[in-house]
């Protein structure tokens, strides 16, 4: 366990220190969700209706955006080399990899939601289901890009083969995620249902992605 | 005392040891001067009491914007003169800037708020300033993504004049966005024409919180000076190694990478 | 001295700025002793700089 | 201990890189890998580390922990350092170590033996080619693994370097491991030798 937590440690350190992208994330999700007003018009009711909505795309590209590096580094350095030589078990420290990269990119974001709810005319109780669904969902939308992210570590190509690859994917996470939130700001569906199916994807995607991460990671490295 | 004195960043340390305390004393003075003042201005016929919040509003929303023209000053310096204090300078002034700019965000909005009833409309001058901290929260974002400072300090300015030739342009261009979705209410933070009991608090807390950001500024630029000279002697100490002469080092490795490549 | 209505927006607006003004300068000074620690640190261990580079260092 | 690798073949990119390859080297043994460039060194190096998997063939270590794999009992030198140029000297060193496992020494002795104690608190972005190297090298000490993997170790080693390292390798035979090393240069120590012609 000392291994992971290592792991973990050294991987949030990196994000925080110069030239980690940690933070770039979330100030590509803040300029994202300023810029749809522009598109859409300073509207506040049309706003308070879309803003779910715009929260959860922000969201989901800016994760997208930092997932790119997740394996990358480490595959350009050669720690990657190490790290499947190592005893700890690949999928496991996939795993350690990819909650690393979510406390230190995915957890901002959600810090940041309060703000950018102000911003879009959200009410508090709004603001607060659109920060608990993406409490709930974005692990989600780590565990399955982290798939992607090693595909494309593989193949030597990064970027928009990511968001290729990975953007189909998060679809389910991005509909229950919206419907949640719609859910408890207006109704009619209740919160609960569309919630619980956004934490079971979250559930399944913890299951799935290291090891769908660890064997494309194994069996591409050259 | 010339440019050429302060070039050398030694004597500018000095400089800045003797000045400070002077520069804060003042700044602490006129503060209190412009909050004693601004307390006891009178109530807005229309705003009533929630005037007060321009006294700190004002202020802070015209130092946004100074700081950015510091800045691009100091990008020139960097750029034409190389002065070797300016990317110090610009450094040093972006996140005191983000402050001040977050500053007058947040007083707008409290102030908006009992005016609109929200505490966020999309107001041409409040979409102004929150564009404008995002091109101060990029800066840093760049200052902190590259870990040579005169290599990062290049990038920098030139991103720092884009944005003082930008910012016209995307404050003409919210504006007319603007005004094409007529906003519900208009709203005019402090009009042009300003009562005298008003002006006053007003120009002496300006005042202050410009000694303030000068102050901060001077500070910020110590501080960002011995950084460097800790990252200078960190480096000297790395390669002052009884084995420093690793003769070939670059040969070898141009082979390795060949290498990489035909197996 | 009467606030009207609006007196908790009027004194949040006061208070966020003085705490964030605190908050820099409190951040200044801390900068300030750590950088002047490190210092102390490399020149106890011997690094020194040459004399007459210190403009050469800054850039 | 005893590492063999048996009719060994290995294909990269539809290239055939080398086939049939026979090795072995014992506890206390080094094995030096030479051959001109592309012949195949790090191809067999990453065969051996289990980083590649050969088409043909096997590579087998006897006497060693039953329930751990090859890879897990062996140490990767390769061409790229694994160091991150963000972290101290000293982070780097201790991350590998505490993700190694094993039994963990004092990360800052290993800095010691390799002469970089003095630069333990400073980024890794701030040293030479050599000085990453002898990081590098640090992370072997740092947990104790039997088989050492060595892709040209001594390259970018200034001549005081290549005598602390010789006086590594020859600790570690000396303590029943084992050796096999790509090279170009005399490693400085008693070896076997592996000449690699590469395909024809």
């Amino acid at each position: 366990m000392s291994a992971l937590a290592a792991l973990i440690r050294r991987d949030v350190r990196i994000a925080l220190r110069v030239g980690g992208g940690a933070l770039i994330g979330v100030l590509f999700f803040l300029t994202v969700t300023v810029l749809m007003p522009f598109a859409v018009g300073p509207d506040l009711a049309l706003l308070s209706r879309l803003g779910p909505a715009i929260l959860w795309l922000g969201a989901l590209l800016a994760s997208l955006l930092t997932l790119d590096r997740l394996f990358t580094a480490d595959h350009e350095d050669g720690s990657l080399d190490l790290i499947v030589m190592s005893r700890t078990p690949l999928e496991l420290a996939c795993a350690a990899k990819a909650l690393a990269h979510w406390l230190a990119a995915g957890l901002p974001l959600i810090i940041a939601t309060p703000a950018l709810g102000l911003l879009l005319n959200l009410d508090g109780a709004a603001t607060f289901a659109v920060a608990l669904t993406l409490l709930a969902g974005t692990p989600a939308l780590t565990f399955t890009g982290m798939i992607g992210a090693a595909l494309a570590v593989t193949m030597h190509r990064g970027g928009l083969l990511l968001a290729v690859l990975v953007l189909p994917l998060s679809i389910p996470v991005l509909i229950f995620g919206v419907a949640a939130s719609q859910a408890a700001i207006s109704g009619p569906l209740s919160f609960g249902t569309p919630f619980s199916i956004l934490c079971a994807l979250s559930l399944i995607s913890f299951v799935i992605g290291p090891f769908a991460a660890a064997a494309s990671l194994r069996h591409g490295l050259d | 005392m010339t440019l050429t004195d302060l070039a050398n960043p030694t004597r500018f340390l000095a400089l800045t040891t003797r000045i400070l305390p002077w520069l804060a004393g003042a700044t602490t003075v006129l503060l209190a001067i412009g909050l004693y003042q601004s307390a006891m201005a009178p109530d807005d016929y229309q705003q009533g009491a929630t005037v007060k919040i321009m006294f700190i509003h004002v202020p802070n929303a015209w130092l946004s914007m100074f700081v950015w023209g510091v800045m691009s000053v100091a990008a020139l310096g960097t750029l034409v003169w190389r002065h070797p204090l300016a990317d110090v300078a610009a450094k040093a002034a972006a996140p005191i800037g983000a402050a001040f700019t977050f500053l007058a965000l947040v007083t707008g909005s409290l102030w908006g708020r009992p005016m609109w009833g929200t505490y966020w409309e999309w107001d041409a001058r409040l979409t102004s300033v929150l564009i404008l901290f995002l091109m101060y929260l990029g800066l840093i974002a760049l200052w902190r993504s590259v870990e040579d400072p005169s290599r990062a300090a290049r990038a920098a300015a030139i991103l720092t004049l884009v944005g003082a030739i930008n910012i016209p342009i995307i404050k003409f261009s919210v504006d007319w966005w603007n005004t094409l979705h007529q906003p519900a209410s208009v709203f005019r933070m402090g009009g042009p024409t300003l009562d005298k009991a008003f002006l006053w608090p007003l120009l002496v807390m300006a005042l202050a919180f410009s000694l303030l950001f000068i102050t901060l500024h001077l500070a910020a630029m110590r501080n960002e000076i011995l950084r460097r000279r800790v990252r200078s002697l960190q480096m000297m100490q790395a390669s002052r190694v009884a084995f420093s002469s690793e003769v070939g080092a670059g040969s070898r490795d141009g082979h390795a990478s060949n290498e990489i490549g035909a197996a | 001295m009467s606030l009207g209505p609006y007196a908790s927006f009027i004194v949040t607006s006061y208070a966020l700025v003085a705490a964030v003004v605190v908050l820099l300068i409190v951040w200044i000074i801390a900068d300030y002793r750590r950088q002047q620690a490190r210092l102390q640190e490399l020149e106890a261990s011997g690094v020194t700089r040459r004399s007459g580079r210190s403009t050469v260092d800054v850039r | 201990m005893r590492l063999s690798g048996r009719n060994l073949k290995c294909v990269r990119g539809g290239r055939e890189v080398f086939s049939g390859l026979e090795f072995s080297a014992s506890s206390g043994e080094a094995l030096a890998v030479t051959g001109p460039n592309g012949a195949g060194k790090t191809s067999l190096l990453r065969v051996v580390a289990g980083l590649l998997v050969p088409a043909d063939g096997a590579v087998a270590l006897e006497g060693g922990e039953a329930e751990l794999s090859l890879s897990e009992q062996a140490h990767y030198l390769g061409h790229r350092d694994a160091l991150k140029p963000a972290l101290s000297v000293l982070e780097n060193l201790s991350f590998w170590r505490e993700f190694l496992g094993g039994r963990p020494e004092d990360a800052g002795q290993c800095l010691a033996s390799v002469a970089l104690d003095h630069a333990a608190h400073l980024p890794a972005a701030y040293l030479s080619a050599g000085q990453r190297r002898r990081l590098s090298i640090a992370r072997l000490l740092s947990v104790r693994r039997p088989v050492w993997l060595l892709d040209e170790p001594t390259s970018a080693l200034d001549a005081a370097g290549q005598d602390l390292f010789v006086r590594l390798m020859r600790d570690h035979l000396g303590g029943g491991g084992i050796i096999v090393a790509a090279t170009h240069l005399p490693l400085g120590i008693e070896t076997r030798n592996l000449r690699m012609e590469g395909a024809k």
